[in-house]
Order: C-alpha cells, then structure tokens, then sequence
C-alpha cells in the first residue's frame, strides 16, 4: 500500500514547491506552456534534473560552442558518453573527464569512489574497452585535520575503485591551495579503445523495440545529485543526504564485461549509462536523439527498497546500471548473457513514434513529458558578466622578480610544498600496471599505455594550474592546453584531442560569468592552435563554499599517440654527464 | 575506572551494502536459503580510562568526529565497565 | 605444458598471466571459469590477482568456496604446480592448501610498486632457475598483503622450507616479511608479488619470468623421467 | 518465524590488528587520549527466516563456513525474533 502523500500540481505551483527542486519561476512557466497543464510531482521532478546545470548544461553552453570540436580524425564529438579520435588501423581512442566534487566533499571515499565508477561506464558505454584512469584533484592547504581526511578518503576512494575493478590509474595531478578548501575538486577521467566497428550510441531507434534496463537496483541514494551538483555547497547540504551514493566495484567489472560482449550482438540498437539523473536522463536523451518516445512500467524496475515511489525511482543516482535498446523480438539473448555474468536484466518499457516520455506506475500514468522539452529544449542562460576587481588591480600591478639569496634553499622549500612535491603517497595507492600495458608509469610528464598487438602507444596527461587562470584566465587557459600538449610531447607522442572539465564558482555572479567567458576563450585558442580539437568534456558550477569561490579550474585531459614504442621517452635524467638543454623562448 | 565500549557502526538503510549482498548472495548458494537479508557494519571496541559519566559522551563526539561518517552511517555503543587490571 | 588460469569474478590479472604463459612463455593457456569443477586436463594450475567477489568478507573467501574449488585441491593432491599470486595467494589462504591468513596492509593503504624480493628457498619448482638468495624486482599491488600466522605455524615453514620468497625491505607488515610461501610438499605457491608483472623489460623488469620458467624446467624434467 | 541475527566477528587477540592501532592513534591525536585500546571488528547482521531451535546450529555452520576466518578470527552471535511484515 503506497502511503505517499505527493503535493498536488495546484500546490507545487502555489508553495513554489519547484524552487526547492532547483526551478526557477520562469523555467516552471516554460515547463507549464510547454505541457499545456500543469505539471504533476514526478514531471517536475523529471524536468528540474534534466534542467539543471549539470544536464543541460544550461548556462555554459554559450561558451561551449566556442570550443573547436571537429578535425579529421574526429569519430565522435562531444554529445555521446565519450569523444572518439581514430589511430589507425581501425582501432580508436575514446575518452573523457567529468566531475564528482560536491559528493567528494561530503562522503570523500564513496564521492571519489563513484565518480570513477561513472566515467568507466561513460566510456563502456560507447564500446570501448577502458585502459586506463586519470585523475585531477584539488584540495585546501594539508595540515588542517578535515583537509587531510579529504584529500586521504579521496585518494583511497580513487584506489579502491580502480584497483578492484582492475583498470590502472595511471597519472594525474594534486594541487593545494586555501580556495579549495571547502569545496575540493574531484575530476576523473577514463581512457578506452575500440574498433572502429564496435563504436555505440546512446540511441533508441525503432519503435516496438524493447528498453532494458541492466544492474544493480534502484534505492533512494542519490535522489536529485544533478542538482544537488548545480548548487553550491553549504551546512544544509550535509543534510541532503541521499544525494551521496555507495559504488560497487565488483559489480560493474561484471556490467563491464557483460557490456563489452554485448556490443558485439548486431540486435544491440542503442546503449547509455545511467549516470547523473538515472533513468530520466538516459531514457529521455536516449529517445530524443532518436527522434522518438519511450514508455516505461516502473513496477518492473528492480528496487532496493519497498515503496519507491515514481519520483524516487526516476531521480535515483544509484551506481552501477545501464539502459539498453535492442531489436524486437531478440530480447531474450540479451537477458540470458546478463544472467551469465549473473546481471539483473529487465525489460523495462519499448520504443514508441509520438516522441514522448510515459510512465507507469501501479497501472497509472504517473508522467507524460515530451522527451525534447526534457532533453534539448532546456533553457540556455546568457549570463552578464564583469569584470573582477582583482583582476584590474592584478594588471596594474608591476612586474617584480622576487629576490633569491640563496637558489639551493630556495628550491628544497619550493620542493617541499606540497603541490610540487613527488606525489608516490598518491599514485602507489593506485594500481597503475594491471593489464600489464602501463610502460610509463606515474611520475613522468605523461602516462604511456602501449597498445598490445601493435608497434603503437597512448599517451595521456591532465592538467591546470589554476593560479594563471585567477590571475589571468584567458592566458592560463591558453597555458593549460599547452602544457597539456608539452606533456605528451616530452613523451613521445603527438596530440589528438581533449577532454576537458570545467570547475568554477556560481556563474550567477558575473566576476565568475566573466572567468568562464575569459577562460573559455583561451582554451579554444590553445586548442584550434595545437589542432586538438575538444571531444568531449563535463562543466562543474557552483563550487563555492560560504560564498567563496575556487580558482577558475579547467582540468585538460589531452590524450596523444604514439607511433611506434622506439619514441617513448621519459622525463627523468638518465646518466650522469649527459648534457641538459633547454629549447624554446 | 576502566570502561570497554563498543561501537557498532552500520550503513544507514537506504544506503548499498554491496558487501552485504555478496555475502547473501554466498549463503544461499550454498545451501542457506532462508538467509534473505545481509548487511556488514564495523563493532570498534575502544578500552579507555575515565569517569562513569564522561564516558557518553565522549564517545559520541568520537564517533562524530572520527568513528562514523553521518552521511552514510549510523552508530550506537553499549559501555560496559572493566576489572582495571 | 598446459597452464589453466582460474578466472573468478572479480579477476584482474587473469589476462596477464595469459600471456605471461602465451607470450613470453611460449606455452600453452586456458582460462578456465569458476563454475567448471575439474582442471584435470591441465598439467598446472594459475590462481590470478584481482578482486574476487569484490573481495567482499574477507579477500579470497568467497572463492574459496565455489565449485572450482575441488579441481584446485585435486590438482594440488595430484603434485601439479598450484601458483596463487596476490588474491591467488588469499583463496589459498582461504581454501587452507595455505597456513596462515592476510591481515590488511600495516600502512592501510593499498600498494602499488616494484619491490626487492629475496629467494629464500630456490629448491622448489617454482624457484628452480633462480639462484639461492637471489635478489629479484617484482611488482606488489595489494591492499591486504600483510602475511600473518602463529609461531608453531612460523616454526613449522621455517623447518620445512617453505618460506619461498621474502621482502628485503618491511612493505606490508608481514610476519618476517614474508612475500611467498609453499605448501609442505612445495607443489602449491602462494605469492603476493606479482611475477607476472614482470615479464618483460618494456614492463621496468624481467625476473618474473624466471618463475615460470622454473615451473617449465620443472615439469620437462619430471616428465622426461616418467617417458 | 523471522530473524535477525547479529554475527560479531573479531580478530583474535593475538593478532596486531593495523587498523584497529591506526584509529587508536587518531583518536589520542585529536585528543581522546583517555583512549588505550582500539579493535576493529565486523559485525554481520543477517535476517533469516526459520525455526528457533534450528537458527543456532545454522548460523554456526555459516560461521564456521563462511562467515569468519578461524585462523585470525573469533565469532559470537545474538538471536533475536523480528515481527514478519
Ligand atoms: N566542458 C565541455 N567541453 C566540451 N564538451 C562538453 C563539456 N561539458 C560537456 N560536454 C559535452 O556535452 C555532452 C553532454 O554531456 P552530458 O550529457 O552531461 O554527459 P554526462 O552525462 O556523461 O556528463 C557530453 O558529450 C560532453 O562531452
């Protein structure tokens, strides 16, 4: 018997029940207009996760189109899972980056942990078998006992996922500043290869055709992260609790598996993880890029917990599940290979033509929501923008070269922060050579991961000092690329392409607006420079904690190729007596 | 006076035990099917020094602070005192 | 010579043992999957690294305790070489072809990194081709790896010989760092370090593959006598 | 008849328990120096469906099995009977 008393639409609309969940007045009108009646619970729950920041997307996609995103060896641009490059031989790379700070701040292990967890399936997802993890990391200065318990939790997090499910993390970076210390920064990013004829797309084409839904059941955890990720951090979020999920390794190197043979069944139509807004978003995204409707039996959908109502169901974060499409009548192939891995699989719902998302629950329909509105037609804010006072003051400011008495104190002190110091405490908790392909390991400018069967290697990097970037963003953007590019060079390789994510205040404040803009304009430049065209990427607003926003932080992963494994070259000095020279301006 | 406490430390109820489940899953494979539920937490017995009356609320703090993440986990402790030796 | 390679859920280092076997070996592998009951067809068995079961309890416990269990405690009752690394070692720990159990790291953390090993024992079939007190650089990559058993237990391995490999250096906390060790009859290995990481320069170090080369030599010559 | 029964699995005294030492060490740090002894346990918590009489002996095979390592690990266990839903 479901007990569940859920506000009437005459009240969410009256109490502004909606605002709660992250809608603004306006964009709760546009949700009424578009409907032709008001929405009931369950639609404006749909329609605030899918409208939030971190789905839509909805107040950097100005700048995101900035981006240079196409090049010749281009398979697959931003819009999927992840971005894929061609290196020959009918093999390619795909990769991304994406974000989980908010949940890292507040449960740093299972936050660190799932975020892991998410861009794995973001790449499976495409068909790809993941090879290696990155990572990027920020926290506040150590020494003060919650920093320390942050940037420890998050680390072992990291590990524990990677490590179990056996993909080697293999590089990345930590830096320590006070402008992260309430709200750190917790950016993972996942590398995979793939044959051309494998690569996949989040799609549902064919009406009739049945919806699997793949993985662990559905609980209350995670209720409403995308927005809780759209909304800067404060004592009450401590209270949101839910918003933080458990991951389980174990489970998803099944799904992995089970995933990476499935792609190989031709009756296999569309395939996309359940990741920020669970099954809202990848059922509506999967459906409106198809240009079609999906309907769905919430009873069939395998719950944790007794009484899930339809808005809990659809606003779960629960890790670990997939959504798939299939040919009609071929269902039972996919089931029985999920049973072999020993995978939950349920057929969920089917394809429909009229373009609308439906659900049902308890034999009601309990949503009926045009799947473009929830998807494509999210608003898109053009936020004002101005200039920071700091920064007027910065430029104004002369130049000066600090004074150094003595060069070899200086540079053990320099050594010993902590930004600068070796980071093995780190990458020694990371099983960085599973799948024994990891031929240079963490420690050198750029991580190599050679490609067995081949005379080929990858190179892979992340990087951001975000310092440049508050002193001047679209210089530090500029820097950013670039040092990511000088990375995979000094390995060996030549650049493909980036990944890139996007961490900043609230661009509500136009100080914060004008970083974005700023920065955004000297990534593209580096980018269209170094042709290496932008594939993919995550944006992370609202890191602020207090009012106090992080540095402008955005994290390029740049992934590059290596021709033949003779060029491999790493950065540490070899014989003593060699010559040392220094190139460039 | 010597105190042993022990802290129990289990995963909230909406919260995934994946260890739990595997550990079910485990049981009824070998032959324990009426088993229909598993969730693993931590019990940390703490053997400290102090007074009767300090002793709660001590231990709350500890468990506040250190013992527990409230986000995902609930804790309770029994205090039982000890022969000092 | 036919290696079977165990594959659990949760395995890791299944398809590195593969082709430490395959290619750098030059013998033959199978992957053989938990539910099978008997590995009688091959002439030795391989417990790979990894997560089995997430690890979940204890590591190697749930494992140890599926139906493959049989034809590993088959094969070790029949004299073939039984090689467990890192969770390997732990399901034989668990399936108790192995005294003693692992406690987590004494640091904590997980550790990934080449170590120096020492070859406390070059007798046995999987040490054959090193030399006694051999020193050797192979990768460890675990969690809990911190070897424990009690004294009678220590005494025992010790007059017995089947203290395999040590650590030169304290990495985990093991009782007197102990890396590896073997089963009274010494046809059953237990290794934390992972041998099969090391098979190849490219990798930073080829000892490993001295390992199986032992077992190779080994059983070429055991067989040369029984034809 | 439901229940739930609680498993307390601990590490033998014997046994140097590293992550029992690491929180007593933390804990003295953030000041409980009142604190000399920390062990860290498991504790499972099982729902079962079955008779009374039958859950003892059932619950120990699962120990003896499963559940706990005899080598480093001691277990106990508390039965108590849950009202079926
Ligand atoms: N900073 C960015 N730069 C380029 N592309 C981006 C950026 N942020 C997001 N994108 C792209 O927008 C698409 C939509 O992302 P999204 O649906 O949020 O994926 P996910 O759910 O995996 O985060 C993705 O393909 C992503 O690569």
């Amino acid at each position: 018997m479901l007990l569940k008393t859920e506000p009437s639409p005459e009240t969410i609309k009256q109490d502004r029940i909606y605002a709660e969940m992250g809608l603004t007045d306006d964009e709760f009108q546009m949700i009424e207009d578009t409907l032709g009646r008001l929405p009931n619970f369950t639609e404006t729950g749909l329609f605030s996760v899918m409208w939030s920041e971190h789905c839509s997307y909805k107040n950097s996609k100005v700048l995101l189109k900035k981006f240079p995103t196409e090049g010749q060896h281009v398979l697959q641009g931003p819009g999927e899972g992840a971005g894929i490059i061609d290196i020959g031989d009918e093999q390619a790379v795909a990769f991304k980056i994406e974000s989980h700070n908010h949940p890292s701040a507040i449960e740093p292990y299972q936050g660190a942990a799932t975020g892991v967890g998410g861009i794995i399936r973001d790449v499976f997802s495409m068909g790809a078998r993941p090879v290696a993890l990155l990572n990027s990391l920020r926290f506040g200065e150590l020494g003060k006992p919650r920093v320390n318990y942050l940037f420890e939790q998050v680390v072992a997090g990291i590990a524990g996922y990677g490590n179990c499910i056996g993909i080697p993390t293999v590089g990345g970076e930590v830096q320590f500043d006070p402008c992260y210390e309430g709200n750190p920064l917790v950016n993972a990013m996942c590398v995979g290869l793939i044959d051309h004829k494998d690569i996949q797309k989040g799609q549902a084409k064919g009406v009739g055709n049945p919806v699997i839904y793949v993985g662990a059941s559905t609980g209350k955890d995670g209720i409403h992260g995308a927005t809780f990720a759209s909304e800067e951090l404060s004592e009450a979020s401590e209270s949101k609790r839910p918003a933080v999920q458990v991951g389980d390794p174990f489970m998803e190197k099944l799904l992995m598996e089970a995933c990476l043979e499935v792609v190989k069944n031709d009756a296999l139509v569309g395939i996309q993880d359940m990741g920020a807004a669970g099954l809202t978003s990848s059922s509506a995204e999967m459906a409106s890029k198809a240009g079609v409707g999906i309907e769905m039996d919430l009873d069939r959908v395998p719950q944790r917990e007794k009484g899930m109502s339809a808005y809990e169901m659809m606003l779960s974060e629960s890790q670990e599940r997939m959504l798939l499409v299939v040919e009609n009548g071929r269902e039972q192939e996919f089931l029985d290979l999920f049973d072999r891995y020993g995978l939950m699989a349920v057929v969920v719902g089917h394809v429909t033509d009229d373009k609308r998302l439906r659900l049902t629950h308890s034999g009601e329909t309990v949503a009926d929501v045009p799947v473009d509105a929830l998807a494509e037609e999210a608003p898109v804010y053009h936020k004002p923008s101005k200039v920071p006072a700091y920064f007027a003051k910065f430029q104004k400011q002369e130049t000066t070269v600090p004074h150094v008495d003595s060069v070899e104190e200086t540079l053990v002190k320099l050594l010993a922060q902590p930004t600068i110091a070796s980071k093995e405490w780190v990458y020694n908790q990371y099983d960085y050579m599973v799948r024994t392909n990891t031929v240079v390991m963490p420690g050198s400018d750029a991580a190599v991961i050679r490609i067995r069967g081949t005379e080929k290697a990858l190179a892979m990097t992340t990087d951001c000092n975000s310092r440049y970037l508050y002193l001047d963003p679209e210089e530090g953007g500029k820097l950013a690329v670039a040092e990511a590019a000088r990375n995979l060079i000094c390995s060996g390789a030549k650049p493909l392409g980036v990944t890139d994510c996007l961490n900043y205040g609230s661009p509500d404040r136009p100080e914060i607006f004008w970083q974005l803009e700023k920065s955004t304009d000297g990534l593209s430049e580096a980018c269209r420079a170094l042709e290496t065209p932008v594939i993919g990427g995550n944006v992370s607003l609202y890191n602020e904690r207090s009012g106090e926003a992080v540095y402008p932080t955005p994290v390029i992963g740049m992934v590059g190729l290596i021709d033949n494994l003779d060029y491999i070259t790493t950065q540490h000095a070899k014989n003593a007596g060699d010559l040392i020279y220094v190139v460039g301006e | 006076m010597k105190y042993e406490v022990q802290v129990f430390v289990t995963l909230k109820e909406a919260v995934l035990d994946p260890q739990g489940s595997a550990v079910n899953h485990s049981l009824n494979q070998h032959g324990y099917t009426e088993v229909e539920d598993v969730r693993i937490g931590k019990v940390i017995t703490l053997t400290l020094d102090g007074e009767r009356e300090a002793v709660d609320a001590r231990v709350t703090e500890m468990c506040e602070k250190l013992l527990a993440n409230p986000v995902i986990e609930d804790y309770r402790f029994e205090v039982r005192e000890v022969a000092a030796q | 010579m036919k290696f079977a390679v165990v594959v659990f859920p949760g395995s890791n280092c299944d398809i590195d043992m593969y082709h430490a076997v395959r290619d750098e070996l030059g013998e033959e592998a199978a992957y053989v999957d938990y539910r099978e009951t008997s590995l009688k067809e091959y002439d030795a068995v391989l417990l790979p690294g990894g997560f089995s079961f997430g690890d979940y309890l204890r590591s190697g416990a749930i494992a140890a305790r599926l139906p493959i269990a049989e034809g590993i405690r088959e094969a070790a009752a029949e004299g073939k070489p039984v090689l467990g690394v890192c969770n390997g070692f732990q399901v034989l720990l668990e399936l108790g072809l192995l005294p003693g159990a692992m406690r987590r790291n004494r640091q904590l953390t997980f550790i990934c990194k080449p170590v120096t090993l020492e070859v406390a024992n070059s007798r046995t079939m999987f040490t054959g081709t090193y030399g006694s007190g051999e020193q050797v650089t192979i990768p460890v990559a675990h969690g809990e790896g911190n070897y424990f058993c009690d004294e009678e237990t220590l005494e025992e391995l010790r007059e017995n010989d089947q203290i395999a490999f040590t650590y030169t250096d304290d990495v985990n906390g093991s009782v007197e760092r102990i890396a590896g060790i073997t089963n009274r009859a010494g046809n059953v290995l237990g290794m934390m370090p992972h041998p099969e990481r090391a098979v190849d320069e490219l990798l930073g170090s080829a000892d490993g593959l001295k390992m199986f080369q032992s077992i190779l030599t080994h059983w070429r010559e055991t067989h040369a006598v029984k034809n």
